[in-house]
């Protein structure tokens, strides 16, 4: 019991080093990957390719002068950006890394908890997601603030309508709502073939949800200043941005696992892998998905250009909430017409 | 014991936080009083091994419920300057008779004699047993409720339109 | 009468009761709409607790279905009435509740 | 039509294709991609410099000639050629026993120029007529306050074991048309 105990923490911990880690180094990420795609160089001082950069950035912030404003409400100011970065750390908890591992005869899963409503559970804390943005956004006592909070809240639940129906699609193709039991299905299929319309609506909430661009209309610099976070400074601006960064990190991870296998290595029954060197590769794998998404997300910040309010709401809710209701039309039609239903 | 000890942890919080809820003269922090009051509430049914209802209660009541109320108060700017407040006696009446409402009610229970439960299956709040059940005997249920929902939303959508005519 | 380890189905009864009395307390005492209405959405998640409770005493389902209409309506009625409320706050400059002490305006 | 460049633009109705939008992204983020592999166009400035144009116009030198005088006389064409009216100056009469020092009889006591007046525009040199003042490739430097930035003559007159080439200025084009100028100049006098 206490081993157990100890395991669970000592994965949580390393879960959070990792999180943190790629979050940190999703900000250098970011500035090369927008670099090179305007024919830049980026980052490149601080040690070499600048890979020190985001060290710096962290001493910085944390040097830096910490302003909190008179007529804020300061106990609120303070919950918001911790708010923002608990929600964005909780929804790892149901990612699978990987098959368990095995040292002298005692498993250990590579999940820290494989509840059977894994994907409710990412649904709810997601939910949950835009109090960090809203207290922050009230508390500053600023109207571009709170125009950025307002936007937020509406944008977030807007979207995560879509992407709960989207979701659904896939679940009704699954039969399960635990991650790890819809990663070890996708061995021969990713659901990405079978579900691409879910797919592609979940990636565009996956945009809304995480608040990158093209739907950063909350921070939206060009009109609101800083959006919610106009008036944070020091640290607690650091949460919000770093919030953003693992948020990507979760979603990008969420991504591979419900529609690109997961930890499944493509042709994996070929390499005929045994023992503990399959789930270090597998972890690999992971990693190696959830990277190509942070990029992806990357790539997608530094091509399109931001919507305008109408049009992100347009696209929400006429557009993406009919597909994805299609979507589950048509495969209920499908499921019925092959007989999954019995 | 843990399971008392929790019980006695989230009724705590819940009850706590609801009369910060009722007695906090902003709004804002009213709204996040309650929120904190549905996650005890939604513990509750963790630890009533509800699992299905837990979470979908967190998504509805925190993640779209509470969201709501939240945007309408900022949208308003409802703040604590203009906060209308009842005078002291009422709020004493409104006390006392919610309390000797409570008495009663807590006496009623007291008096009452509740019949011995025949079991306790423990996967009746799962998403299996429970959509076992809203699919086969509440089906019309189910589609009214969506039905309801549509109505809804059209009624919110008309109803907030600025020019009606 | 126990339905978890030293949890009496009691317990439950006295937490909902308690529950739902801050509630209505909530609806006396206060005066702006929002607040009262939210005071409603406790009593109702009272009930709900209660519900759940006994589903759990029981070992029925039906209870625990009943609980999510429950939410299906109180979300209903939440957006509908917010829009009201929006409404009333567009037209009266106030979300005061003694202020719509007229039929019309 | 104003420019060679104006585009037409199709205001009809978009076809499906458009109003998915999702070719449109696809093309633009492939286009982002491709730019992943192109040559940067930026270099490593401290380490690196870019070579300045042959008609760089930087911070301006007051030239002596080969005997080391002082080419200029404070005639002030110079700060009336200047659009930015960063010049000013103080005549003076040159002394018996300073002929080493000032080549004319008359020379500029005090010669400032404001730099952050100053929009390096040449216009001064142009006006010059007895090739005294040159811009040169030199940057004027950064300060800390605007008192800094008013260049007198110890900052302008080129040092006597430090001349400053200006032969990059000072082609035979701009020789010959000033010494035709002046010519026409006298010329004008004359009548």
């Amino acid at each position: 019991m206490i081993s157990f105990i100890l395991y669970k923490f000592l994965f949580a911990l390393i879960f959070f080093v990792v999180a943190l880690v790629v979050a940190m180094y999703s900000t250098y990420g970011e500035r090369k990957v927008a670099a090179f795609m305007q024919d830049r160089v980026g980052p490149n001082r601080a040690g070499p390719f600048g890979i020190l950069q985001p060290l710096a950035d962290g001493v910085k912030m944390f040097m830096k002068e910490e302003v909190i404003p008179n007529t804020s409400d300061r106990k609120l100011f303070l919950l918001g950006p911790s708010l923002a970065m608990l929600t964005a750390l909780m929804t790892g908890v149901v990612i699978p890394w990987g098959s368990p591992m095995n040292f002298n005869g005692h498993t250990f899963p590579l999940q820290l908890t494989d509840i059977n409503i894994g994907i409710l559970y990412v649904f709810g804390v997601v939910s949950l997601g835009v109090y960090g943005i809203m207290i922050g956004g009230w508390a500053s006592n600023n109207k571009y603030s709170l125009l950025g909070a307002l936007r937020a809240s509406s944008q977030m639940i807007s979207y995560e309508i879509a992407m709960g129906l989207a979701i659904i699609a896939l679940v009704m193709k699954t039969g399960t709502l635990s991650l790890g039991a819809i990663v070890s299905q996708q061995h021969h299929t990713w659901n990405v073939f079978i579900q691409p319309l879910s797919f592609l609506i979940f990636l565009i909430c996956a945009f809304a949800e995480t608040n990158r661009a093209p739907f950063d209309l909350p921070e939206c610099e060009t009109e609101l200043v800083g959006g919610y976070h106009t008036e944070y400074s020091s640290m607690k601006l650091g949460f919000y941005l770093f919030a953003e960064y693992i948020n990507m990190f979760i979603s990008s991870a969420i991504i591979s696992c419900l529609y690109f296998g997961g930890y499944n290595i493509p042709f994996q029954d070929h390499l005929h892998l045994s023992g503990n060197l399959l789930p270090i590769l597998q972890f690999l794998v992971l990693f190696a998905k959830i990277l190509f998404f942070i990029f992806f997300f990357m790539w997608v910040r530094w091509t399109i250009p931001r919507f305008r309010y109408d049009q992100l709401m347009n696209l929400g809710w006429k557009g993406l909430l009919p597909l994805a209701i299609l979507n589950i039309l048509i495969t209920g039609v499908v499921l019925w017409a092959t007989g999954a239903f019995k | 014991m843990i399971s008392l000890y929790l019980f006695y942890f989230l009724s705590f919080v819940a009850i706590l936080s609801a009369l910060l809820m009722v007695f906090s003269k902003n709004p804002v922090h009213s709204v996040l009083y309650l929120v904190m009051t549905f996650f005890a509430i939604a513990g509750h049914y963790f630890l009533l091994n509800a699992q299905f209802l837990g979470i979908v209660h967190i998504i509805v009541y925190a993640g779209a419920i509470m969201v709501l109320f939240l945007y309408v108060i900022m949208m308003l700017n409802l703040n604590q300057a203009i906060e209308p407040m009842k005078s002291n006696l009422q709020k004493l009446a409104g006390i006392i008779s919610a309390g000797v409402l409570s008495l009663v009610l807590i006496g009623a229970m007291r008096t009452t004699e509740i019949k011995a439960a025949a079991s306790t299956a423990s996967e009746i709040g799962f998403v299996s047993s429970l959509g076992k059940i809203l699919f086969s005997e509440y089906l019309l249920p189910f589609e009214l409720a969506s039905i309801l929902l549509l109505a809804s939303m059209v009624g919110a959508v008309f109803l907030s339109k600025k020019e009606l005519d | 009468m126990e339905i978890l380890p030293h949890i009496s189905i009691n317990h439950y009864i006295t937490v909902s009761i308690l529950l739902f009395c801050i509630g209505v307390l909530g609806v006396i005492t206060r005066r702006n709409a929002i607040i009262m209405f939210m005071c409603i959405e406790l009593m109702l998640n009272a009930v709900n607790l209660l519900l759940v409770g006994f589903s759990k005493y029981w070992g029925d389902g039906n209870a625990q279905v009943f609980v999510f209409f429950i939410m299906t309506v109180a979300a209903a009625e939440v957006a509908v009435g917010l829009a009201i409320l929006m409404m009333i706050y567009r037209n009266q400059h106030s979300s005061d509740i003694d202020v719509l002490n007229r039929m019309k305006w | 039509m104003l420019t060679t460049r104006s585009k037409k633009i199709n205001k009809s109705e978009m076809s499906l294709a458009e109003r998915l939008y999702l070719p449109a992204i696809l093309n633009g983020m492939s286009i982002t991609f491709r730019h992943m592999f192109k040559k940067d166009a930026t270099i490593r400035y401290p380490e690196q410099e870019r070579e300045f144009a042959p008609v760089y116009r930087g911070q301006h030198v007051l030239k002596r000639d080969d005997a080391g005088a002082e080419r200029c006389t404070a005639c002030g064409l110079c700060a009336i050629a200047c659009p930015a009216e960063a010049i000013t100056m103080d005549a003076a009469e040159r002394k018996p026993g300073e002929e080493h020092l000032y080549r004319e009889e008359k020379y500029a006591s005090k010669y400032e120029i404001n730099m952050l007046r100053c929009i390096f525009c040449g216009m001064c040199e142009e006006a010059c007529p007895k090739e005294a003042i040159f811009l040169t490739d030199r940057i004027v430097h950064t300060e800390y306050d605007r008192q800094g930035f008013i260049y007198g003559k110890d900052l302008l007159v080129e040092k006597m074991d430090h001349r400053i080439d200006v032969s990059k200025r000072q082609t035979t084009d701009v020789l010959v048309f000033k010494k035709g100028d002046q010519s026409e100049r006298h010329n004008q006098l004359g009548k």
